[in-house]
């Protein structure tokens, strides 16, 4: 059979579906020594600020029963930096490249979109909207519609219109198809679904929050339920809406499961920490099930468990 | 490249023997053995294929022996703390287990003999005894101090210490060696062996403690450090602890491949795991 | 020492602070061959309708990461029937008892409040919310401030003044102390924390969600940091009133740690499943922690992560 | 009371042998063995201390025998399918696991002698062993009838066929036995064999060919069913089945305390999985 593993998110056609998440795989340059980056669908960048950030104090993580939490706190360059020196070394190695922006203002979001529109060699923008607005007692964009959609609109009106948009979503709102309703009449081109949820884990030693920063965001296997639940959920809803799924996929199974409730691309994130060849795991075995299942293409089980016959 | 040799190894442990509060265990490792400097550690998974435990820990090589062809071995010294550690130790020999290494920055190794005292601290001193003899096997004079809270936590095998030219013990309950700890006799011994490279490896309060003997005498000081990490391969951000450069900028570093053996001048010691003043980036 | 075990919540005095959460004991019948159900700080009952209910089609179950989803869809013999052959069982075993209640309308609500305030022997009533509204398109009465309140204000009027409100959350909106605080208003006395979160888990072998109803709610120890985020939110910000703390507590340092975060006691759901005298396990656990850590009382406990000194 | 010998034991694995596609294991589980009727089955806690698994897994009890004071057993035969019955099986002798039992209902035995037909498919035989045992102590006639997909599935140990009057093997593919479905069978042999009873267990299609044929032929019919189950003691209400009541009424029934073995004509073959129409409580 001639299959195909070519997936096409927001309108660009990527070698396979398997990217690594966003914050979850460095620079890319700590990769390289275990797989060839073009063997990745793509690369999605740690989300980017517009200045240099010193993330937060340690200890910025803790191991939760099938999961973790981290407060990293958005560490980082700053773009210009990240243009100048992430961007070309990317190029160089010939990985498909997704760049993850993070704004604490609507302006951010502007400047970072302009900022990179000049950029050649990037397929798409993963707009990282779960983040705290300095202008709204720090209260993250994508738990508030009229946020969600300033931060997306911004984004829009200023990028290079060939460069497909990517809103990343965050669970912790009462209605993710409400907030993906005014990220895709702002504009966004595709979803990605989840970032972390809150958590807090408090030692029991110190009698304290474990985290430098109290709460951070869980991830791992622990929140697959409700990810899968989440793409379902906006795949029903807006059926023409590209996904790109995340949230605990540490297998092919796993892979294929968020691609059955609507995922056209899996991103892979604490699976790395975990396994720094996941993705590479991952992506053969989402392949060789797709085959044996009978699909001739990752798009033909996009959504499949959505059908209502049999 | 950033850990340049690092490859993922499904390892057989070939033994698995108690020694004091700590298991020395050996895993079959193949070609990796050959790649590794003293300093580096491994990242280990845990718990076996239906664990709730979804990070690698990280282990300080305590010796290597490459025998050729796929025949290599790594040693380490573990301490059964929480449910990672405890599923390893308890592990029966032939059970295999998945390696990532050799990881992480190595000790610095002068190229002329040096006078060198090698302190550590708990199972901190894993690492220095396959440090003293790439010492030695350079001609280098080695004098090691080994501290605990007591005598069960001293990790000193006997091969080891042949291996230096003195062994000092110290004890915080006085059950082996020097009642006190490693820091009370550092001068002492500095002035003793003349020293002129210190190696350390420990909790973080006696590299601290260390490091200002050494800024004070002007010594050169190369500490391990060890942060929780998540990933041990420098993709996940969480183990960071400020450094200052060259030019005196303090920038978070990851302490898995920046470390984690770093220049003792470089890190904050009063302020190890927060943000300082004028960090690169600070808010 | 002279320890002091007892626990106040919601002004009523238990025993000790672990529980049996809701639907996750059956109705006490099925425990008491494991032990005393007078060793528990009470009984919580399986949330009662008005009427006989026979929940959803199976499977109702899936096993997840550290975790599994229900969809037992509230099946249950009705109000009438429980408070004639459960209620007088429980007290003939000397149990305490909680007794959780469940509407699909605000009128529900009132009536099942109503029902309850004759009988004699109820420790307290937990309302739980977090079922789905028939009279607004089945939206989550907990999920909207404006029918949480609704919901609370019923069962407030209607009840026995004596006869304490704990009302049960979801975690699965935007910001959970703005229904906390909307609740603590319309007269709840206490809070339960947290419910399931709605997940989902696609068999790939059918290639359809695996539970007959779809969704279903994550409980289990994959959502305890999420459980210990909000109570200790809650807390914060409502530092007067009682917390009954509950998801994925399976032993006696997990329970501390929602004693820590502001949880005055601690029911424990889907640990029973994994061993039956689970609450036993944490019960001994929990005093011995309790005592080492040098607390004269779990009052002297309750809330202590948040203390700012040292 | 319900369960009402049911307590949890450490129990010692002493034996673990693969038997074609299944493990034949053995476990000292002390006075539980005294307390097991056939039909029975034990739920066993799976992947260790820090298993992700937080659910028990069920198993029919194959056989149990109580050698007095605390030295019982019970035997199961165990399917590697998943991640819990695979940890299960890949454990060595000594090891220990936590098993909850005897739970749930056992096969009803006949005070008087009856003719009898055990029809087991796959692991579902595992059951039937102890219950032939049992009726022939009471002077019963004990015909066996197993089928599975293929050879390897049969479960069929040697002093088990030497406990019954017959035994009929059928296989979907032919490579044991009959070349058929259990069902496609049983008319013969009940005729044959005089049969007034028969017992069942395995999935829950065989169970509903089965119950249609002792419906036409009005015999007695008590089966084994398996659901998934989350707790098997009761609490949970997630194993339920649709059941008919002596006065009619269907309820959701919970399969673990009111079953596994039931009488088939309480079940709602056609759609033992959905609310049938007019269930007590239905929407
Ligand atoms: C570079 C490095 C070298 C190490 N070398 C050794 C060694 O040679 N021998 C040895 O016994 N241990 C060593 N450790 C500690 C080891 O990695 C584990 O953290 C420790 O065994 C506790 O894990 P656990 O699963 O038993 O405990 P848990 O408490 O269950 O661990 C939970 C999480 O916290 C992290 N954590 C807990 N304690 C520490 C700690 N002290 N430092 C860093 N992370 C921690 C764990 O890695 C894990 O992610 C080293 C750690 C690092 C970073
Ligand atoms: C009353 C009863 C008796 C049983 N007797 C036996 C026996 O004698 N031998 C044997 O090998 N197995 C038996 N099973 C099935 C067994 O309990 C497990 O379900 C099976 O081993 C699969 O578990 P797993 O962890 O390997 O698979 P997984 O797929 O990882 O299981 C995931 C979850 O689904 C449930 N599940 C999966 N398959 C089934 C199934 N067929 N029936 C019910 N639940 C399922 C599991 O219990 C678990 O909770 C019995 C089940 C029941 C309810
Ligand atoms: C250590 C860490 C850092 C992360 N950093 C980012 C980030 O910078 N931007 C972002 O959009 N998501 C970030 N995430 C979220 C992941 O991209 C992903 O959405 C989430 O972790 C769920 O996927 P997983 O369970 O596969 O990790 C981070 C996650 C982790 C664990
Ligand atoms: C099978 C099952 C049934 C439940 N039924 C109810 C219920 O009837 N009413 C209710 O308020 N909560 C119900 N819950 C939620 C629990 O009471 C509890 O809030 C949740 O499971 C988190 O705790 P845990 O992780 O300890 O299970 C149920 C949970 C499970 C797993
Ligand atoms: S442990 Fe992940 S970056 Fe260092
Ligand atoms: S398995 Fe829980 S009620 Fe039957």
């Amino acid at each position: 059979m001639n299959f195909d593993f070519t997936t096409t998110l927001a309108g660009t056609i990527f070698p396979n579906p398997i990217f690594t998440a966003s914050g979850c795989a460095g620079s890319g340059k700590e990769l390289i020594q275990f797989f060839p980056l073009t063997d990745l669908g793509a690369v999605v960048t740690k989300s980017i600020m517009l200045k240099p950030r010193s993330g937060r104090a340690t200890p910025r993580m803790a191991e939760t029963p099938s999961g973790m939490l981290n407060s990293i706190g958005l560490q980082g360059p700053g773009i210009a930096a990240f243009l100048q020196d992430d961007i070309p070394w990317l190029k160089s190695k010939g990985a498909r490249i997704v760049v993850s922006i993070a704004g604490e203002s609507v302006a951010d979001y502007a400047e970072l979109a302009r900022l990179i529109s000049g950029v050649s060699g990037i397929s798409a923008v993963e707009v990282n909207i779960s983040c705290p607005n300095v202008e709204s007692r720090g209260q993250v964009f994508s738990c508030n519609p009229v946020t969600a959609h300033a931060a997306i609109s911004a984004v829009k009106k200023n990028i290079d219109p060939s460069l497909p948009i990517i809103a990343k979503l965050s669970p912790d709102v009462t209605d993710i198809t409400e907030i993906a309703d005014v990220v895709i009449n702002a504009g966004a081109d595709g979803l990605a679904l989840i970032n972390t949820l809150l958590g807090m884990v408090i030692d029991t030693n110190s009698m304290k929050p474990k985290l430098a920063g109290k709460t951070g965001g869980l991830s791992g296997p622990a929140i697959r339920p409700v990810a899968v639940r989440a793409i379902y959920q906006v795949k029903a809803r807006f059926p023409q809406i590209s996904i790109l799924g995340m949230g605990g996929v540490t297998n092919g199974r796993e892979a294929f499961e968020m691609i059955l409730a609507g995922a056209s691309a899996v991103s892979v994130g604490t699976a790395n920490f975990g396994n720094p060849l996941a993705t590479m795991k991952i992506k053969a075995e989402l392949q060789e099930l797709l085959i044996e299942r009978g699909f001739a293409s990752v798009a033909a089980a996009v959504g499949y468990a959505h059908r209502e016959e049999d | 490249m950033i850990n340049k040799y690092a490859h993922a190894v499904d390892a057989e442990i070939i033994s698995n023997k108690r020694v004091g509060a700590y298991h020395h265990m050996v895993f079959e490792v193949g070609a990796m053995a050959g790649q590794v400097r003293p300093g580096n550690f491994v990242a280990i998974s845990v718990g076996g294929e239906t664990s709730a435990m979804v990070l690698r820990r990280a282990f300080a090589i305590h010796r290597s022996m490459d025998r050729g062809g796929s025949g290599g071995v790594v040693e380490l010294v573990v301490a059964p703390h929480g449910g990672g550690s405890k599923w390893l130790t308890s592990l029966e020999v032939h059970r295999k287990v998945n390696i990532v290494g050799p990881l992480g920055t190595a000790f610095g190794i002068p190229t002329e003999p040096v006078r060198a005292l090698l302190v550590g601290g708990g199972y901190g001193s894993a690492p220095l005894f396959g440090l003293a003899e790439v010492l030695k096997s350079r001609g280098s004079r080695v004098d090691m101090v080994l501290g605990a809270s007591t005598a069960g936590k001293i990790y000193a095998p006997l091969e080891g210490k042949r291996a230096v030219n003195s062994l000092t013990i110290t004890t915080d309950d006085g059950s082996a060696g020097l009642h006190g700890k490693v820091s009370d006799f550092l001068p002492d011994l500095i002035a003793a062996s003349g020293t002129e490279i210190i190696y350390s490896c420990g909790p973080m309060g006696m590299l601290a403690a260390i490091s200002k003997i050494a800024g004070e005498l002007d010594l050169v000081h190369q500490c391990a450090v060890e942060e929780a990490m998540a990933c041990g391969i420098g993709v996940c951000m969480t183990c960071v602890l400020p450094l200052r450069d060259t030019n005196g900028t303090i920038r978070m570093q990851r302490s898995c491949i920046e470390g984690p053996v770093v220049d003792g001048s470089r890190v904050i010691w009063d302020s190890p795991r927060a943000i300082p003043e004028g960090t690169w980036g600070a808010q």
